[in-house]
């Protein structure tokens, strides 16, 4: 088990160096430095030469992704290029307010959908059923930027109850976060669910199937208790990837609703920084995004190996991965 | 499993993905016909009569520069429609190759592989997307390079997944004894039995590329005003949602028609190959 | 058609209750942005709050004193002395001297901070503090025009020795203290009790970053914000916010100078005969028409704006087929080139379509080409050979032609190289007598009409968004009336 | 006769429907089921057996329906009680033990927490006393530890032992066994039989054990009911259907079923041409520490089939697949020889071996599903060997060279354009044989072809492979888990347990004189039709696994036997 861990966290680390190797191979090829882009129309030969000279960019690339990772590796991602600050600070504070409306996405998101799914399974073919597929399908079939553009029409301008923006940006207060939070909340948990109720159902349905599940029925087990403690477990476990590339997505690049919102999170950060061209910035965010798919992928195996005794087995006796469990898996 | 050969195909499907289909051709023939139906320019613009409300003339009415908005909405899914086929066929392509190459080969190549996938998968797709765009422009061939980076990965890994079991199966291990090539196999053996994999691969990922561009377009990257495209049009009309819904609501609607409706052939599709798609989950 | 958008001319005037503190919404300039009015990164909605310049110019576009009571130069316009109102103060309470001015002028011309007005004001020679409260500019060249070189936003005054430190504290003399500021944050500002031209209605200001246009509206709508800066509504969008109950448009009429710059070094526009064609093909007023829908006035291709008294009407006939035949004779007859626009203004392609469709009637084949807003202004401004490009108006005119349309000028958009424009501008500046030298003006108006290289469409209206319960908004020469901004009365 | 009946099946019958058809799968079938009794069901495959069985818990696979009859159990109709009479009925009255005990369990439950809820759901005392009570009942060695584990811990044996404590827990009137032991080996499969008996006897149940296997239902049943085709085609006391039979059916599945007695065939013997001889030889997978082969020896000649059996996992199929060039040998030394005299070493990957030793070597798949290609037609998979072996050159040639095979092995030629799904599994596996024949290999390489078939197909295809050898002479190597079948083709058996061979010797001598304790359980393990009464009267075989280091002796001429400690030769 903590071979498995371990074993998972070296090949993490090495997706991470790679990771943050081809954002910055691609972020160097792209047109203008930070300069230029920040002086935009203003951009007088002399100006981007003045900024250029202010911001050090005349140093060699590769010698400050050297030495980016040197000082990545202990915690210091080096200052901003752009607001002169170091980028921890930025980057840990955006993190922290994407985590904000993440993490309650995803505990209402997964919840919920994990119940609904499993309902729509075991009610294969009534109206129940049909109900909750339908509000799925709709649901994954609108962009998000629409269903947040509806949210803010109808709740925070039609009927006012909840702020259409984070006014405040990097200096809102946890309270007035708190309240500018549901929306943007509501809108991940709207377009996340469709895929898990989706997995879900489907998963519940299989699961139903087998025959461990008609033992269960046949040996009197009422149908509740049949859900709970023979399908639920196993049907979660193919869900598990599913839920964990939802959480990747949700936490790396929640750009759209974080700007149509005008959440000061990571996604926030991200697209400023792509269009700044702030290299330090974006590579930060790029290795934060990474660790979080890496960690989210590992927490799904984690708890696949605490739901399923075999995979336990399977990880301790033999070094084959769990490949079959994460092939049929997303992204 | 040899379905696709020797049934009908629509004759197996259940009623919804009939419906999907229906939903799918009905786009596709509205978007490639449409302008022929439509007695207007999606581009011209008429400045006496701009914000006009629907009318016999203007069905839909018109927009601020007086464009139909009909014939902007017909004319809409054509850049969008494109751009999903290419770039999903695109992307198919590549992770086939990728996912083949990994299943197929020894253990390092495909620990290789499979860890610069993952290091792509570990980029977030937005910044990928943005990142490419921005290097490049916003060319079609830009879009769908940068599509198909950000979803090939993800293709790769599911046609491993499906790859691998066929490469232990009892006719691969009979064509390696009788010494067969790598590329022999793959080409006789695995690729015709991880085709429902791949087609179901193709229409799943088709409705989030779809939902993709229209996300790159609302963000500005994508199709370049004035083009008519419904990204682009439920961005340029969301702020004036209320004085002119006509503008925002139509993209809206026939974008949601269209991904409902390959999602529902998807599903239909997924069904009868007997591959499972709900599982799939998302990759965005 | 949609009935025409009704916008009041002027914002609500109206009694301003005491002690109220206004929310504005605005895009920030980037994470890099800062106080220092110098810097080409300041935040802008800021400066007029805090700083005063020497001298500003009035909603004509007429030098009026501000800093300075009164000025007055030598007979060849060289050397220019201000005589400062005395008894102002800093917010930290020191008093301001001619000293202050003289580092405020150091500081612009310092090459490290690399502010766009260095190159205008590189005629002065040397500042003087000749006494406390009076400074004297010495200029290498005369210049007649030269206090509107001083009206520039990067020319308000700040204190001694305190480039260092300015970006952040915001100390300056005006209507209003600092006190927060967050770069592409948020920030407050609160007034000025020892203002010497009287306090401000409001208590405070909060000002706020909202970078998406759309979520600044949506801020507007559901009551979250007072007023929008640095946001010229679209026309629906106008109609949305002039609709909803509680917010209100106003009109800050001709704020925005469209431009189309013709790069004149490059081989599609060298030709004059070319760049005439490309004007005589299109009507301004049809394009006003549909891509600002009439919210604005034609240009006629001619850079300074109406409302200037600089301004001379230059007739320029519409004529395609005059265009056509100009088109024949340089061998350029139905070329085809690209159009750059971006999203950078919600109007480039709107008016890049509007001109383009009207160019295509004389045969004239324009792909409009769009490029992302980031890049836009380094990658295809002064780059690409015909573009959509805007600046704000508010510029003197002195300033406006020699800093756009001089030759070798690094804000000549057009690379437009022409030498008795030149001397036709130096001849001005020379020229002591008002009328003579605005004649002067005027004739450079004509020859940027008759051979310029920047087609010049519109101007447009800036339609601001803003609450209800504004009263007394105004803004004009780069800056809102600070003093009458306020929120309505009870009563 | 031990009681009255308990349970009454009265002209059932059951379709489902299959598109806009119904399906008959059950027709018109009556039985009934008396205390202390055991009824057999025994069909091949798809006759309807489980869909019978699971009738008596009111069970019906979704989209069937009951067309006619009635099951009564206890005098109630089953199809007519309420919900809750049914949650009742089932595990209550009636408990089902599942075809695959390895797939019945849930894999996310301790088997304790599984044996508890199958009690508390009928309102009994659940406590770890009395689950330990039934883990004891069934014979599991220590209940405590077995009660915390997780089914995939258990051995299949111990699996389906579970099962069987979870159905008997609430001390039921009637037990169903679907196929209880077809997923287990021989010894295994003895063990669990007697322990349904016992249980039987001890709890008066009455019993209906459904299997496919005469032998199975003969050591257990009293009553045999023979199903085909969802209709009763013959039912009476287990003795005389064993001895006289009186329905053509029935008749048949005794004929084709193999027998540990059988005469055997009088072989002409096999040359002194020694085709392909090994020795020693090591085979151990890729990051595994033990060996899944140790020191494997065996010589064959030509004309001569050589049986391999042994358990489930005793490496069998390891030994093909080194044969095959498919996974290195670790040590040892492999040799054939082929027509022209040439000796080639046969220890080397495929690939890296010249193509006449590959042709000469051809392995058939014990799966024949999984051993053809479902998306080419079997045309294709017999014609490929032509094409790469360079058989027959050109498409026509390729054509009538396929035709030819296809002949030989028993099928229609115009069956080349089908794909596999099209074919039946007997069907199947004569394409395979075809397949490693279009090579014209020297040596046969058939690891357990017969496995997934029924007993009357597994012995067309037993005939035709024997048919081939004596045609074609051909080496054969013939791996089985099945004792009575290898009797019926090899002319020499090895023996093999734990990766290691434990017994080698002409199969006449093997059967009469068997030497190695292993041997002599799986002999006496065995069930066939006519064996009534229970196989082997110690409770499981264990021994220590062989160890691969002790001398094989010589006991007779070509008998030799692995020496064990404390067991006499
Ligand atoms: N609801 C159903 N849908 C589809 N097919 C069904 C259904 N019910 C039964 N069948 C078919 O009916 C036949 C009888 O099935 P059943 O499982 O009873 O056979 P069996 O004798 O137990 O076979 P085996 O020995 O393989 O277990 C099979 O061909 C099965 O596929
Ligand atoms: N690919 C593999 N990797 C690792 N170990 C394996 C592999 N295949 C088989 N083994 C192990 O090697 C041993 C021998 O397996 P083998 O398949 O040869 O047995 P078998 O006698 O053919 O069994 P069966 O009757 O079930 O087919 C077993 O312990 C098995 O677990
Ligand atoms: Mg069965
Ligand atoms: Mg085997």
């Amino acid at each position: 088990m903590i071979r498995v861990v371990l074993f998972r966290l070296g090949t993490g680390v090495i997706t991470l160096l790679l990771a943050s190797f081809l954002v910055y191979f691609v972020v160097q090829a792209l047109p203008g430095d930070v300069a230029e882009q920040l002086l935009g129309q203003n951009a007088t030969p002399e100006a981007v030469a003045a900024l250029r000279a202010q911001l050090d960019l005349d140093t060699n690339v590769w010698l400050r992704f050297v030495q980016w990772l040197g000082g990545a590796a202990t915690g210091d991602f080096g200052t901003s290029l752009v607001s002169g600050e170091p980028v921890a600070g930025a980057l840990w504070g955006a993190f922290g307010r994407t985590l904000l409306i993440a993490v309650p996405a995803i505990l209402l998101g997964v919840g919920l959908s994990v119940l609904l799914g499993l309902r729509a399974g075991a009610r294969r073919g009534t109206g129940t059923d049909s109900g909750i597929s339908v509000l799925a399908l709709v649901a994954m079939s609108i962009p998000e930027f629409v269903i947040a553009t509806l949210l803010v029409l109808v709740f925070a301008i039609l009927v006012p109850v909840f702020p259409a923006v984070v006014l405040e940006g990097a200096d809102a207060t946890v309270g007035t976060l708190l309240s500018a939070a549901v929306l943007p909340c509501a809108t991940l948990v709207i377009s996340m669910s469709a895929y898990i109720i989706r997995a879900m159902r489907s998963a519940t349905i299989d699961t139903l199937a087998t025959e461990y599940a008609t033992t269960a029925e046949l040996k009197g087990v009422p149908r509740g208790q049949v859900l709970r403690r023979h399908v639920l477990p196993n049907a979660l476990l193919p869900v598990l990837p599913v839920v964990s590339i939802n959480v990747a997505w949700l936490l790396g690049g929640v750009v759209v609703v974080e700007t149509v919102f005008n959440y000061p999170g990571l996604g926030k950060l991200m697209i400023d920084s792509v269009s700044t061209r702030d290299l330090p910035m974006l590579q930060a965010i790029t290795l934060l995004s990474a660790l979080v798919y890496v960690i989210s992928n590992l927490l799904a195996d984690l708890v696949a190996l605490a739901v399923d005794p075999r995979q336990r087995a399977l990880e301790s006796r033999r070094r084959r991965p769990r490949a079959q469990a994460a092939e049929g898996s997303p992204a | 499993m040899t379905r696709l050969r020797d049934r009908a195909l629509l004759r197996d499907l259940t009623p919804s993905s009939r419906v999907g289909l229906l939903m799918v051709a009905a786009t596709i023939a509205v978007t490639v016909l449409g302008p022929f139906l439509v007695p207007y320019d999606p581009v011209a613009t008429n400045a006496d009569n701009a914000l006009a409300g629907a009318s016999g003339a203007h069905w839909l009415g018109t927009d601020q520069y007086g464009r139909d908005i009909l014939a902007r909405t017909v004319a809409g899914g054509r850049y969008a429609l494109l751009v999903s086929l290419c770039a999903t066929a695109a992307s198919v392509l590549i992770g086939t190759v990728l996912g083949t190459l990994a299943a197929s080969s020894g253990r390092w190549v495909d620990a290789g592989v499979t860890r610069v996938l993952d290091a792509v998968l570990a980029v977030p797709s937005v910044l990928a997307l943005l990142l490419v765009v921005s290097v490049f422009g916003n060319q079609l061939w830009v879009l769908v390079l940068a599509v198909s980076i950000v979803y090939a990965p993800a293709v790769a890994r599911v046609v491993r997944g499906a790859a691998r079991p066929v490469m232990t199966s009892g006719y691969v291990t009979s064509a390696r004894a009788r010494g067969e090539r790598t590329i022999a196999i793959v080409v006789r053996e695995v690729l015709p039995n991880i085709l429902d994999t791949i087609f179901v691969e193709f229409a799943m990922r088709a409705s989030w590329v779809i939902l993709l561009v229209s996300t790159l377009s609302f963000l500005g990257f994508g199709v370049s005003p004035p083009a008519p495209d419904w990204g682009l049009m439920i961005q340029e009309n969301r702020s004036a949602l209320t004085v002119a819904p006509a503008g925002t609501l139509a993209p809206i609607v026939a974008l949601s028609v269209l991904v409902v409706g390959v999602n529902l052939a998807a599903d239909g599709l997924a069904k009868y190959l007997g591959v499972d798609r709900a599982r799939r989950g998302v990759a965005r | 058609g949609a009935p025409p958008l009704t916008v009041p001319d002027v914002a609500a005037t109206g009694r301003a209750r005491s002690g109220a503190r206004m929310r504005i919404a605005r895009p920030a300039a980037s994470a890099a942005e800062t106080l220092d009015p110098a810097s080409a990164l300041s935040a802008y909605e800021y400066l007029g709050a805090l700083y005063n310049r020497v001298v500003r110019l009035d909603r004509d576009g007429e030098v009026v004193a501000d800093l300075a009571t009164d000025w007055s130069s030598n007979a060849d316009a060289t050397v220019w002395t201000f005589r400062l109102r005395d008894g102002v103060r800093f917010h930290d309470g020191a008093p301001l001297t001619a000293r202050d001015v003289r580092y405020t002028f150091g500081h612009i011309s310092d090459p490290d901070v690399g502010s766009p007005q260095a190159g205008p004001l590189a005629i002065v020679e040397e500042v003087v503090a000749v006494d406390t409260l009076t400074v004297r500019f010495v200029l290498s060249t005369p210049n007649a025009e030269f206090p509107s070189l001083l009206t520039a936003y990067q020319c308000y005054v700040i204190p001694e020795d305190s480039a260092e430190t300015i970006g952040r504290t915001g100390i300056g003399t005006g209507p209003f203290v600092l006190e927060r500021f967050t770069a592409a944050g948020a920030g407050a500002v609160r007034a000025n009790d020892d203002h010497f031209a009287g306090r401000p209605a409001l208590d405070g200001i909060d000002f706020f970053s909202i970078q998406d246009a759309t979520a600044r509206v949506n801020a507007l709508l559901a009551g979250q914000v007072d007023l929008l800066a640095q946001t010229n509504l679209d026309n629906p969008t106008a109609r949305v916010v002039a609709g909803s109950a509680g917010t209100t448009v106003a009109r800050i009429a001709n704020a925005q100078w469209y431009t189309m710059p013709m790069l004149a070094t490059s081989e599609e526009y060298a030709d004059p005969d070319v760049r005439r064609a490309m004007r005589l093909v299109y009507d301004p007023t049809a394009v006003l028409d549909t891509a600002l829908q009439g919210e604005g006035s034609p240009g006629w291709d001619n850079p300074v704006p109406p409302h200037l008294s600089a301004w001379t009407e230059v007739e320029r006939p519409y004529d395609p087929d005059e265009a056509r035949s100009l088109l024949r004779r340089a061998g350029r007859e139905g070329f085809s080139t690209r159009l750059y626009t971006s999203s950078y203004d919600p109007n480039f392609t709107a008016i890049a379509t509007a001109y383009a469709e009207q160019a295509a009637q004389a045969g004239i084949d324009l792909r409009i080409t769009n490029v992302a807003a980031e890049s836009y202004y380094t990658q295809v401004w002064m780059a690409q050979p015909l573009m959509v490009s805007y600046w704000f108006t508010g510029r003197p005119v002195d300033q406006l032609l020699n800093q756009i349309f001089r030759s070798g000028s690094s804000y000549n958009e057009s690379a437009w190289a022409n030498e008795s424009f030149d001397a036709l501008l130096d001849a001005a500046r020379a020229d002591t007598n008002d009328d003579t030298r605005r004649e002067k003006y005027r004739d450079a108006q004509r020859m940027i009409v008759e051979d310029g290289a920047c087609l010049t469409p519109v101007f447009g209206d800036r339609l601001v968004g803003l609450s209800e319960e504004v009263v007394g908004y105004d803004e004009y020469g780069f800056e809102m009336d600070y003093l009458a901004l306020g929120l309505r009365g009870n009563a | 006769m031990t009681g009255g009946s308990i349970a009454e099946v009265r002209g059932l019958t059951i379709s489902y429907r299959a598109g806009s058809d119904r399906v008959t799968v059950v027709d018109d079938v009556s039985f009934s089921l008396a205390r202390g009794r055991t009824l057999g069901l025994v069909g091949e495959s798809g006759s309807g057996k489980s869909t019978l069985a699971r009738t008596l818990l009111g069970h019906l696979r979704d989209g069937s329906r009951v067309d006619a009859g009635t099951v009564e159990v206890s005098g109630g109709d089953v199809f007519s009680s309420t919900p809750e009479d049914l949650r009742r009925l089932r595990g209550g009255e009636v408990s089902l033990v599942a075809q695959n005990a390895g797939h019945a369990l849930t894999p996310s439950m301790r088997i304790g927490a599984q044996v508890a809820e199958a009690l508390r759901v009928h309102g009994l005392p659940s406590g770890g006393r009395r689950v330990r009570e039934l883990l004891e009942l069934v014979r599991l060695p220590e209940p405590d530890r077995i009660a915390r584990r997780y089914p995939h811990e258990l051995s299949g044996g111990q699996q389906q032992r579970v099962a069987i404590a979870m159905a008997v827990s609430t001390e039921p009137k009637v037990l169903v066994l679907d196929e209880p032991t077809t997923a287990l080996d021989v010894i295994t499969q003895a063990a669990v039989l007697r322990l349904v008996d016992d249980l039987r006897d001890r709890l008066g149940m009455a019993v209906l054990i459904v299997s496919h296997d005469l032998g199975v239902v003969s050591a257990l049943a009293d009553d045999v009911l023979v199903l085909r085709h969802g209709r009763v085609v013959e039912q009476a006391p287990t003795a005389r259907i064993l001895t006289a039979p009186e329905a053509d059916y029935t008749r048949a599945l005794l004929a084709a079923a193999p027998r540990l007695d059988a005469e055997l065939v009088p072989r002409e013997k096999a040359g002194d041409d020694v085709v392909l001889r090994c020795h020693d030889v090591d085979v151990r997978y890729p990051g595994q520490s033990r060996r899944a082969v140790a020191g494997f020896g065996v010589e064959m000649r030509r004309g001569e089939t050589v049986g391999i059996v042994g358990e489930s996992g005793s490496g069998k199929s390891t030994v093909a697949a080194a044969l095959a060039g498919l996974i290195d040998a670790e040590a040892g030394t492999a040799s054939l020889r082929i027509d022209d005299g040439a000796v080639h070493d046969l220890l080397g990957r495929a690939r890296s071996r010249p193509a006449v030793v590959r042709r000469a070597v051809q392995l058939i798949f014990q799966n024949a599903d999984l051993a053809l290609n479902p998306r080419r037609t079997v045309g294709d998979a017999v014609a490929r060997p032509l094409a790469v072996f360079g058989r027959a050159s050109g498409r026509a040639a390729r054509r009538a060279r396929v035709a030819e095979l296809f002949d030989e092995v028993g099928l229609d030629p115009a069956m080349a354009r089908r794909v596999p799904a099209q074919l039946s599994g007997g069907q199947r596996q004569r394409i395979g044989i075809a397949r490693a024949l279009a090579a014209e290999p020297s040596v046969l390489i058939a690891d357990e072809i017969t496995t997934a078939l029924d007993v009357s197909v597994q012995a067309e295809v037993l005939a035709l492979l024997e048919r081939l050898r004596r045609t074609r002479d051909l080496a054969c190597l013939f791996i089985s888990h099945d004792l009575a079948v290898v009797r019926g083709v090899a002319d020499r058996i090895v023996v093999m347990r734990h990766g290691v061979v434990v017994e080698s010797a002409p199969s006449a001598r093997l059967f009469e004189d068997p030497r190695h304790p292993y041997t002599r359980a799986l002999l006496a393990a065995a069930v066939e039709p006519g064996r009534t009464g229970l196989p082997l009267r110690e409770d499981e075989y264990r021994d220590a696994p062989p160890d691969p280091s002790a001398p094989m002796v010589e006991v007779a001429t070509g008998h030799l036997v692995r020496e064990t400690e404390g067991s006499p030769l």
